[in-house]
Order: C-alpha cells, then structure tokens, then sequence
C-alpha cells in the first residue's frame, strides 16, 4: 500500500511519457493529425438554439454557429460591424444598420433584412418564451427598411443595445426558422457563423464543421476543420480523457487539479479571470416567508461578516480570482466600488445576530448548484457564528424553478453576465421585481430603471452607483469573489482565453 | 403450457399497472409542474395557464389515467428540459443501457458459471476457495468506487482503456466489467449450489455408469438441470442491472438511459423521470417473464406434463 | 488410550449442541473475520469522539489536502491527512463509520419490521393473503431501486432520515421472500398445530411458536440488508442525492475525494477501502451466520 | 474352467476418511464371478455391499480410498486404469442398474435421448440406429408401445417403467457384466416380482454375469449361482447358493436366514427370528470379528484375528468356530 502509493506520482509521469512515444490508445481521433479537436461539455445542454438554453455552453456554440449583427473585440471591447456593416442611432429608441451583402446560411439560405426582422420580432414577443428574457427584451420590433436596411426599436432607450447585438443576439435564416422552430433549430441549427453543425445528439455529442463559405468576418475563418464535443459531466472524467488522449482541450479546471496538471509540464495551464461572480442570495423581502431571518438587515450584515471571503479566494479558487465587495464585476461599466464592505469578522457577525433576536443562532437552508466545496466550505464558516445551514444541492434548472418560485431564503449563486460589460446585465438582472429579486426594493428597481435607460454615461454612473451603495448598505447579498478559468490544453492545442469565459473555437489552432 | 404463460402475463401487466400508479403519484407528490415549466419570467396568470393547457388542475384520477392511456400508445409526454418527446429522448439513451445491460449480464454469465462449476467439482478446494473470495468481494465492492478504481488503473495509469465515452467497444469494457461483477456473486454462488445439489443426484451417477466422461457429464447432465434456477436469477439481475446502471453510466459518462435518469431527477424532469422509472419496470416484468417462460422450456417437468 | 473421554463421549452420544456450535463458529474463518472486523468498526464508530482528536466538521482552509502518514509531507496531527477543506479525514472516516452503521442498521431494521410482517402474514394465513404480499413484492421487485430512491430523496430533499427512511421502504422484499418460505416450513410443523389444537391465539402462535423458529433466518437477512442499505446509502450519496455535506457520509468522501482522485489516489482509497471492509464483513457475518445455522442449506 | 473369470476381486478395502478418524468401510473382501453366473451380495445396510458394486465400476466418489491386491475384469486390472481406458469398460462392457429408478433418470432428457445416449457413447452408430436399439431394448423389458416412448420424459413415467428403462440402458451395449444394486427395492411389492423375473430372463438370455446387491435372502434364494454374505464391511461367508442356504455356516448367515420365512418350512404363525444389536462403528482400527458384540457364541478368541475357513466346494466363511453346532442342528431339517 505505502509503495504502491508513493510511486503513483512518478508512476503517472512515466505513463504520460510512454503516451507521448506512442499513439493514444483513446477511442475518439483527436489530434492535430486528423484536425479534429475534441473537447468536452460539462453540461448536458437543454438545446442548441441559443435563444433556448443558459449554459456557458450553449454561449460557446452560439458563437461558433451563429453571427450577430455586430463584433465585439474581445481584447478591446471596441465594436465592428460583422453580418451589419455600419449602425447609427436614429433616435433614441431607434437604431439602422445596414447589413452585409452575399453572406449565406450554412444550408445556402441568402441572409438579409428579412432574416433580421424575422429573427428580432420572434424572439422580442415574449409569447415565444426565450429563456433569458434580459437578453432580447429591450428590443421591441425590427423593421425592415430595404433588403439591407434595417431598423431596431427599443423599449425605451437602451444604452448597452450595442453590446447585446455582439453578443446573445444572434440572427436565424428566416424561412427555415419559421419552417422548425426553436425545437428544429436546437436538432438542425443553422447559422451563418464560422462553424457549421455536422450533427447533433441532444445533450450529450456535438459535431462542428469549418464552414468554408465564411464572410469576411472580424471574427475571422474558423481554422481546425473539426470540432467534436462531448458531454462528460465530471470535470474528472474529462482530465482522464485528457490523459489518455481522448480530449485534447478542457477548460473550467478546479485550481488544484489545474496545479498538479501544471507541475507534470505535458500541458498547456492557462489561467484567465471571468466576469462571473457568486454571491449570496438573501431573501429580504421575505418572498419564501416573512418571518424568515433574511428580513433581517442585521442576519444580513451578519452573514456578510461571516464569510472568510478571502480565505476562499486564497486557498480554494486561486488563480487571478478577486474578492468583490459591489454586486456586479469590477470592470463592467457602472460597477461603483466605493460601496459598503464587510470584513470578516465572526465576531460582529454574533453580535449582530444577537442584535437581530438571534443570539442562540437560527436555522436555515442554503441551495447551491455548483461547487459544492464552496457552498460547504462557507456552511462551516456560517456554522462557526451560530447559523445552521443545511445544504441542499441542485441542478442549476431546479434551483432556478425555486427561485423563480421564491422559495429559497439563502442560495449561492453565481452568474457570469453573458460576458456583457456592463452592469445592466448583472444587477439589473437581479434588482427590477424579476423572477430572481429577492430585495424588491423599489428605489433600487427605480434607480436601475433610471440608469438603464439614460443615454447619458455620468447619468448612469450615478443612478448605478446610487444603487449599488445601497444594495451594499442593505446587504441584500453577499458578494464573494470573482471565478477565473483554467484552460488546459494539449502542447499542439494553441489557445488565448478571453477574459469573457466564452471559448471561441474558431480562434482555437493547431500549434 | 399456454395457461401458465398466460397466467403470467395477466400478472406481469397488473405489477406493471401498479408500478406506474405508485410511479406517477410519486412525482405527482413532488410539487407543481407548471411552475417548474413556466421558467423565468413566468408571473402567477402564465403558470395558471400552463396548469390548464396541460391539465394540471384536473383531479389526480384522471390525470393518471390520461397519462397512462398516452403512455400505453407511446407518448410520454414532453421533456421539461428538452422539450422534445420523452419517447425519442428515451429511445435515443436505452440502446446504450441495453448494450451494457446485455454485455454486463453476459460478463457476469461467462465468468459465474464456469467458476461455480468448478468450485462445485472441487468442494472446498483452491478453486472454491478463489471463487468464493471472488464473489465475496463482488458483493462488498461499492460499483461507484470500483469503477473509479478502474478508471485510474486501466485509463490513466496504463492508459488502456478509454475512461468516458461509447465510442467504440473499448468503452464498454470498464462499465461491462463493473456492472457484472455486481451480479456475478449471486450467480455464481446460485450455480455452485446447483451443481453441488445436481452432482449429487443419482441420475450423474447414471451417466458415468454409462461411460460418460467428465466433461459431458458436468456440461450435459448436470448444468443443464443446474442452470435452470439461473436462468431465472439472471433475468432478475439483468432487470436490476438496467435499474442499476445509473451510477456506471454516470461514472464513465456513458450517456444511457440510466444517466438520463439521474439527470432528469436533479432537472425536476417529471415526465422523463416517470417514464424512465415505468421503462425500468417494464424490462424488470419483461426479462422476469421471459425467464419464467424460459425456465418452463428448460424444465421439461413444467413443459410436458 | 488412544483417544480421550470426551470424543469417546461424542461417539456415543454425539457432541453436546453447544460444541458442535462452537466447532462451527470456530471453524469458520469467514465469520470470525467478520464479526472481529465488524465489532472493531462498530467500536471506533462509538469512541469516535475520544480517537479522532478533532471535530469532523472544523475547517482550516490554510491546512487543505495534507497527505496521510504513509506520504510525504504528512501532519503527525492529521494521520489520514486532510480534505479539501482542511477537515482532518481520520475524524471524518470515524464519524463516517457512525453515518454508516446507523443507516445500515436502522434502514434494516424497517424494512425487516414491514418485510417480516408481510412474509409471515403470508406464509402463515396463506390463501389471499399470500396472494396480495407476493403480488407486492413482485411490485416492488420491479421498482428500479436505484432510480426510486434518487427521485424521491430528490422530491424529499436529501437528510440522514430521509435516506434512512426511503431505504428502509425500499429493501423490505428480501425479507419477505425469506420470512414467507420459512413461515411456510414452520407452519406444518408438529408443535404448531398442538399449538393450534390447544387453542392458542394466532397472535401467540406466531409470535411465541413460529418467530422464535425463524430468527435465525430473519437475522442472516438482517445482515445482508444492512450491507446492501449501507452500499446503496454510499451510492445515493456519491450521486448527490443521499446524505447532504456536511456531513461525513464515506459516499460523500469519496464523490468530494474524486476530484482528486487522479492525483491524490489517497482520498477515495481509504473511504472506499472503509466502506468495502465493513460491508465485507457484515455479509462474512451473515453468510456465516446462515452458514452455521443450516449448514445443510449453504449458499 | 480355462476362461478367465469375468471378475476377480482380491483384498478389495474401501475406507472413508471422516472428521472423526477413518471409517473402514470394506475391509479386505474377495470374490470371483464367471460368464452366465449370478453372484448375490447379501447383507444388511451399511454392510459395504453397494461400494463394493461401485468400487467395481469405478464409481466410488473421490474422497473415498480404495485398494484392492487384485481388482480384475476379464484378466484386465482395473486398478490404475487411465480414466479414458475405465470409461470405455463402464456401460459398455460392464453395466450398472440403480436403486433409485425416480432419480436415477435425467429429468432434463428424454428417455430416447437418454437410452442412444449409452448405445452412441461407445458404438460408432448412427443416432437414428441407437434409437432403433432403444426401441428393441425397450420392447424386450416389456414395454409396449416402445417407439412413443422415446420421447417421453422420466417425470412421465411410472416407477416401475423406469426400472425397467434403466435395465434397458444398462442393457443397450451388451454388457459381459450387469451389476444391479437393490433394483428392487424403491419399486411396489407387486412390481418387484416382475422387475427381477425380467432382469434374470435377460440375464441368462443374455449370457451375462450378474452381480445382485440385495437384503432379500427370498430373492437370493431363487436366482442366485453364488451367495456373497456381508456384514460390517467383510464378507463373512461366501459359496454356491445351495451351501449357503444349505450349510449356512457363520452365525451371521445363520442370523439371516431365521429372519426370513421360507416357503414349506416356515409354519404360519411361527416366529421369524431377529438379531440383536447393532453394527458396531467401523470408524478407526477394527480388530477381530465385527459380528462378535452380537453373536450367541462369542468368546475372547473373537477379539483376535479371524480364520477363515474353506472346503472344497469353494464355501468359506470366516468365524473362529469350524462349523457352529447350531447350524447344524437348528437349521439342518430331519
């Protein structure tokens, strides 16, 4: 037993040695010498229709398939016109574009103002059900001007439309899309973007194409022919692959694994920040009962002490991880930082729950979906001023239906924000009385409302910061920390992460 | 011969009936449907809608009724998550449980009988001994734990076999090897006590007073009067062996009905869940009977006479 | 002499019942391992408290994934190391040992307490009785354990009580298969219809004149069970829908150990070897047990 | 005569390791048997006769030792004879018949499998050829309708068909030896009769040697050539039938014959003699007379090592006394 476990390690290079000398004996082809670069999804996806899905992963693909009228840089955030050319607000609730000639669907479909309108229209009605409502919601109608011409109407002015049309907006072929429908598309998507899809088995294989009749895009030609995505739920599992051959990039890598994976030097660790956050979710106002202890400023404030944030960030997810002390990421616009912080004190957490009522402690139960080590490492540190929380774990689908439903008092949440810089994608989200809000303070919706809707930059500083400061002095949630990715590669996968958490497989080549 | 066989399937269809009624008020019990359909933006009006259009708020009678005359055509209803048919997700994902069903049941065959024959030849012998230490540890090895072990052996230390996946017949053989290990102990232990009891019968005797040599009397005289009892208990396994593949399929990320199963459960996937849970069934009542019939053509006793 | 009193004793009248018993305990490896394997078990789950030396659930992130004593690197204060939350993993196996047990033994005993009651209601009254608890136990049969269990701890929300009590009604058809077919053989039986003649009561007849005969089996069944609870207890909570962390439930280490299972082997060998040498030894004990009782009837 | 004897058995012992020490089974038995002759083996149960019949055949079960100075078929020792070599002996050339007619049959097969089975395990025939032998055989045991029958199964049958399927079977190759222990014995009394008229009609038809396991001295009485008397795992007396009914010599044999009654001799209402006792264990070193802790004339000389005695006629037996009184008064009629 001793022996046999000392000389694991060691025993574990040796044998990645001996792959390196012959030919993975791993089923999948994946390697530079058939191009084809396998890679795994974490989640089953509910449906490729981008409009239909809120995975990361369904982000991932919608980027690969599909175009949207605009391009942002990801190093610069600096915008370009990608199936639109040139865009001018009209007014401020209307915005022209005019739109790329001779692009082509990948089933030859001709892409023109009619794909746009049809595209906006359908998914702007609410009827149709698209599950980020966020993302589409702001516009109102499209209008088709001449064949290449059209006009998007907001719902009132919409400061971050632009930063919407380069991201979740994405533009279906009209005739075949109101032909299948979400479902047809999520079996048979088509799109206009650098990858084609060769096949898909719902949930759990994806089969991606180069698509050789690419426009002259900015995001540019795809250059592996081949992509072929699995679902392998276990980030484990998936780093077995990865050593045995049958994966050749894996990304969302717990530090340590990312540490040890390092160390043995035959891969490519890269680390990279995200726009994703957790927090704590409180219920204060008091959706899942009013007598429950998140009505409490006091449990609240008390909880935000509790929390050895940084012990977390050090020891747990590592990497370019930040603590953040406002409820949005740092470099999203509007992201006031001058707001109220709470350090980790256990012993004003007693105190203040004592001033609550609570001096023998309470009870409470905290839902999590993701990184349950996370959710139990904070179960203890609550444990320790007096709060007994008890973990229930679901599936993200299930807990959002509980949510939506206001039945959790305490959740841990996380949420990248589409990878949208700015703050209307994050506390907005959470602070208009949706689905979501558990603070249903009115003069937070209103000041988002304010700030959302202003044109004007300093306006919307202000009203955000207005927020913030009081979401913050409120402490309707506990915001933790910023997550960070590890991408870790093969040495022939040549890869550049962006800080946006979404992999761009046409920007992944062979090295 | 056609009476007992009809016997028998009146009985099948009743467990299956009640399988389905405890099935489907189960998930009935877990809460409300339509919330978990309406999604995000749903207010109460939107769920109240749902609740009609898919008559949620007709009584639990009916509802089941409904539900199980769909069932019985085919139609389990629409994944909450996929919204596709939970007939075509199921249909999909069972070839793969069914492929490692077969090859786990086979696995545990070919490696029980062989071995509980010869530990019944030799009584307490080498054989014996090796084959009982065999299936006491077979029976004590949590699967999810042995796979994992498996998994860091054969995939990333020798780096033999793939460790996820069901892309070629190399996949199925940690999975195969797992699952049938959990169903090889009772079988062997029930061919070993077969073979004791068979080869202690006066007809064996015969058989070598005929000139008979050893192997013809093992594999001819005695087995076959041996196996009778394991064949049933085989189809018993094979029926929970399906059931029990969730946590198989979940470790080598096999994407089978089984890990469907348990996705579908941490989705609230009601429709799926229940469907899956009557599929399950289903088989179990399907390879029980057929077992039965089986046992009836093995046994010349029940057949004729 | 060549031989002593005592066997020349044993030809004449055969051994005493009582050391033929001890022959048979003793002369069973199996059992003896066992039984000695499961009362040491059963004895850290209890001093658990004075041997582990720290709280299972404390945590010192600063102090995460230390190596046990056999590696490099390791904390005489942690002799199994820690986890990855720091909590020291030797007092999370003890407490572990407690989870187990108490499930294995409790589940079993509900499962025995309804499966006894249908198998012998069958066996003993027979007719439409019979027919009903058979129907029932086919139902159950073809209930996939596995999957019922997840989805109703899913439904019910995963606790040490609710998987005790979901295992509890799922595992009782063993027991009434056995109890069934040992009612049956008991009811023919001399002294039961003297029983009967005298005009016992029925409830007297089955609880003074048919239970104390079909113990043992209800025992060996007892023991099988609570192996088969405690493996599927594990089960549930490797998947996520057993016994909730914190607690130390060893399914739940080795699907929090998995993470690193590639790189630290340690952290689902010594919960996976745990879990394995007391279900081995509760079934060694069992089949032991059935072993010395009816040895005519081995396997 | 010149032929060699079919079978000659010298100093056969048959011992049975058990926890307890070793049980000496069959202590050194001789016995020898010709073409055409019947021997019968008499004694009570747990004498040794049925392993001695199976230690014959090369039956007897693995854990049991068996040595022999000469264990011989037609001058071929059987002893160390290759597996292969004693197989193609077993059904072929020598034949066994059971006890148990309910169990001895395959439940599985049919009685036409189960009868080519015997016939196409050592001839090169063709199946349809074994089962027109089946057909023959199953007629001579007399039983009709014979080619329906092949495809019955045993749970089909009564008892007494099967006896006579298993004399068929052992019958189908012509065996030079038939060895049928107690074949009568599982029957009814009214089939007994029948089965044994059927198996010495097939018998001398045949030309076969017979060995007949039995604890009927009636059955003895009429078929038998040979009388072999066994008791406690030796043959306590052997010879020609009419010595033994006629001169019963051990006071074993003596015992016997007072318990059965015999047609002319025995007045109605007379008592049938018993005798006393049980058989002592066998288990560790036996020395001496084994019938002697039940014999009317035993004496200290019992307890050493027992003389056998011969005449010329072949009859031996083996007691301290040359030939009892009692015998010669009791059983001798006027």
């Amino acid at each position: 037993m001793r022996a046999g476990l000392e000389h694991m390690k060691p025993f574990l290079l040796l044998s990645s040695a001996a792959l390196a000398a012959s030919m993975a004996s791993g089923s999948a082809i994946a390697d530079k010498a058939s191009d084809t670069l396998s890679v795994p999804f974490t989640k089953e996806l509910e449906s490729v229709d981008s409009y239909f899905n809120s995975a990361r992963e369904g982000v991932i693909l919608q980027r690969s398939i599909w175009d949207g009228l605009l391009f942002s840089d990801p190093e610069t955030g600096e915008y370009k016109g990608n199936l639109a050319t040139s865009w001018e607000w009209v007014d401020d609730t209307t915005l022209e574009l005019k739109l790329r000639e001779g692009v082509k669907f990948h089933n030859g479909e001709e892409f023109d103002a009619d794909d746009v309108v049809y595209t906006v229209n359908f998914v702007a009605d609410p009827a149709n059900g698209v599950v980020t409502q966020r993302n589409v919601n702001w516009m109102k109608e499209a209008l088709k001007v001449d064949k290449y011409t059209v006009q998007i109407v907001t719902n009132g002015p919409f400061p971050a439309a632009l930063e919407y049309l380069a991201g979740p907006v994405s533009i279906y072929p009209n005739e075949y899309y109101a032909e299948v429908g979400p479902a047809g598309m999520g079996l048979k998507p088509v799109g206009t973007g650098p990858y084609r899809v060769e096949s898909v088995e719902p949930g759990k294989h994806f089969v991606l194409k180069k698509y050789e009749g690419y426009h002259d895009s900015p995001k540019g030609e795809a250059v592996i022919g081949t992509v072929d995505i699995r679902t392998i739920p276990d980030v484990n599992t998936q780093l077995a692959e990865l050593f045995s051959g049958g994966l050749d990039f894996v990304w969302g890598v717990p530090s340590d694994q990312a540490e040890k994976l390092e160390a043995m030097g035959r891969f490519n660790v890269v680390n990279e920040s995200t726009m994703r956050i957790g927090y704590l979710e409180m219920d204060a106002a008091g959706r899942s009962g009013a007598d429950n202890p998140m009505t409490k400023r006091a449990v609240r404030q008390a909880i935000n002490h509790a929390i050895d944030r940084q012990a977390i960030v050090d020891n747990l997810l590592k990497g370019k991880s930040k603590i953040v002390n406002s409820a949005c990421f740092p470099s999203q616009f509007g992201c006031a930082q001058d707001v109220a912080t709470y350090d980790y004190d256990p012993e004003k957490a007693k105190a203040l729950l004592a001033e609550a009522g609570y001096s023998d402690g309470l009870s409470v139960d905290l839902y999590a979906y993701r990184e349950r080590e996370y959710a139990e490492a904070m179960l203890a540190y609550l444990a320790e001023v007096g709060i007994k929380a008890n973990l229930k774990y679901l599936q993200y689908s299930a807990l959002r239906d509980l949510r939506t439903n206001g039945q959790t008092s305490l959740s841990f949440q996380t949420w990248g924000s589409y990878s949208i810089n700015d703050v209307s994608a994050i506390t907005s989200q959470f602070f208009k009385f949706g689905g979501e809000d558990f603070a249903r303070d009115e003069e937070v919706r209103d000041w988002l409302e304010t700030a959302d809707t202003s044109v004007d930059p300093e306006v919307r500083k202000e009203f955000y910061a207005k927020a913030l400061k009081k979401i913050a002095d409120e402490a309707y949630w506990v915001p933790l920390f910023s997550y960070n990715v590890n991408y870790v590669s093969t040495e022939e996968v040549d890869f550049t992460p962006s800080a946006d958490e979404v992999v761009r497989f046409f920007q992944v080549s062979w090295r | 011969m056609l009476t007992f066989a009809l016997k028998r399937l009146g009985l099948a269809v009743l467990v299956a009936l009640t399988v389905s009624a405890v099935s489907f008020s189960l998930l009935y019990l877990s809460g409300d449907p339509a919330s978990a359909m309406a999604g995000e933006s749903a207010t109460s009006a939107d769920i109240e809608a749902l609740r009609r259009l898919y008559g949620f708020d007709r009584p639990f009678l009916v509802q089941y009724a409904d539900w199980l005359f769909s069932a019985l055509q085919g139609d389990f209803g629409q994944s909450y998550y996929f919204k596709l048919p939970v007939s075509q997700l199921i249909a999909d994902r069972l070839s793969i449980t069914m492929l490692l069903g077969v090859c786990g049941i086979s696995f545990a065959l070919v490696t029980a009988i062989p071995l509980g024959v010869a530990a019944a030849v030799r009584p307490n012998s080498f054989i014996d001994r090796t084959a009982l230490f065999i299936s006491v540890m077979g029976q004590a090895l949590p699967s999810f734990w042995f796979g994992l072990v498996l998994i860091v052996i054969f995939s990333i230390q020798l780096n033999w076999l793939p460790p996820s996946g069901s892309g070629s017949w190399k996949n199925f053989i940690m999975p195969t090897v797992v699952l049938g290990y959990y169903a090889m102990p009772a079988i062997m232990r029930l061919t070993r006590a077969g073979m004791l009891e068979v080869l202690n019968a006066d007809y064996i005797r015969t058989a070598r007073a005929k000139g008979a040599g050893e192997w013809r009397v093992m594999f001819k005289h005695a087995l076959r009067n041996a196996v009778v009892p394991v064949v049933s208990l085989a189809a018993v396994q094979m029926g929970f062996m399906l059931g029990g593949s969730i946590v198989v399929e979940s470790i080598f990320a096999l994407h089978g009905a089984g890990y469907l199963a348990w996705e579908s459960i941490g989705r609230n996937d009601l429709p799926t869940v229940q469907a899956l849970i009557l599929v399950f069934a289903g088989f179990y009542i399907v390879f029980t009977f057929l077992s039965d019939l089986a046992n009836a053509w093995l046994d010349p006793r029940i057949r004729v006479g | 002499m060549a031989r002593d009193i005592d066997t020349l004793a044993e030809e004449i009248q055969g051994p005493s019942p009582a050391a033929i018993l001890r022959r048979r305990v003793f002369g069973h490896y199996g059992l003896l391992f066992g039984a000695t394997a499961l009362l040491v078990i059963v004895a850290l789950a209890v001093l658990a408290p004075l041997l582990a030396g720290h709280d299972p659930y404390a945590q010192s992130l600063v102090a995460r994934m230390k190596p046990p004593f056999w590696m490099e690197g390791s904390d005489p204060n942690h002799l199994l190391g820690t986890d990855h939350l720091g909590r020291d993993y030797l007092a999370r196996l003890l407490y572990g040992a407690r989870i187990s047990l108490a499930i294995g033994l409790i589940a079993a005993l509900i499962s025995g307490l309804i499966g006894t009651t249908m198998g012998v209601a069958a066996g003993y009254f027979g007719g439409r009785v019979d027919l009903v608890v058979t129907f029932l136990v086919n139902v159950r049969l073809a209930m996939p354990v596995v999957l019922v269990a997840l989805a109703v701890v899913a439904v019910l929300g995963g606790s040490l009580q609710v998987v005790i009590v979901v295992l509890g009604f799922l595992l009782w058809d063993r027991f009434a298969v056995v109890m069934r077919s040992s009612t049956l053989q008991v009811r023919g039986l001399e002294y039961v219809n003297a029983a009967k003649a005298i005009g016992c009561s029925t409830r007297r007849i089955i609880l003074s004149e048919i239970m104390p005969n079909i113990l043992n089996n209800l025992i060996v069944v007892m023991t099988l069970e609570m192996a088969h609870a405690i493996l599927l207890e594990a089960a549930l909570s490797f998947l996520g829908l057993g016994v909730q962390p914190p607690t130390p439930s060893w399914g739940l280490m080795i699907s929090e150990g998995k993470q690193m299972m590639l790189f630290e082997p340690w952290v689902i060998a010594i919960p996976g070897v745990a879990l394995f040498i007391l279900v081995l030894a509760i079934n060694l004990l069992g089949d032991g047990l059935r072993d010395i009782t009816a040895p005519e009837n081995r396997s | 005569m010149s032929e060699e004897p079919i079978l000659a058995v010298e100093g056969l012992t048959i011992d049975i390791p058990m926890a307890q020490g070793t049980l000496h089974a069959v202590r050194g038995i001789d016995f020898e048997l010709n073409r055409g002759e019947t021997l019968c083996i008499v004694g009570e149960s747990g004498s040794g006769k049925s392993l001695t019949s199976l230690a014959v055949m090369g039956l007897l079960p693995k854990r049991l030792e068996c040595a022999a100075r000469k264990l011989a078929f037609r001058g071929t020792e059987l002893q160390g004879l290759p597996a292969s070599a004693m197989r193609q002996l077993r059904g072929n050339r020598m034949a066994m018949i059971f006890q148990e007619p309910m169990t001895s049959l395959n439940p599985a097969y049919t009685i036409g499998d189960q009868l080519a089975e015997a016939l196409l395990l050592h001839r090169r025939v063709s199946k349809a050829e074994a089962r027109a032998r089946a057909v023959e055989l199953l007629g001579k045991v007399g039983i009709t309708a014979a080619g329906s029958r092949l495809s019955q199964y045993p749970h089909q049958l009564s008892g007494g068909l099967r006896q006579r399927v298993m004399i068929a079977m052992a019958l189908m190759c012509e065996p030079e030896l038939v060895i049928a222990d107690e074949p009568t014995t599982a029957l009814d009394v009214t089939i007994q009769a029948q089965i044994l008229r059927l198996l010495v009609d097939l018998q001398r038809e045949m030309n076969m040697a017979m060995i007949l396991v039995t604890h009927d001295l009636g059955v003895v009485a009429r078929v038998a050539d040979k009388v072999a008397v066994m008791y406690a795992g030796e043959v306590v007396e052997q010879g020609t039938a009419k010595e033994i009914f006629g001169h019963p010599s051990h006071p074993y044999t003596q015992g016997l014959l007072r318990c059965i009654p015999v047609p002319g001799r025995t007045k109605p209402g007379e008592h049938l003699g018993s005798i006393p006792g049980i058989v002592p264990s066998l288990i560790g070193k036996v020395e001496g007379c084994a019938f002697r802790t039940r014999c009317d004339l035993a004496e200290s000389a019992c307890a050493k090592p027992v003389p056998i005695h011969r005449t010329q006629g072949g009859h031996a037996w083996r007691c301290i006394h040359s030939r009892t009184k009692k015998a010669d008064t009791e059983r001798m009629p006027a």
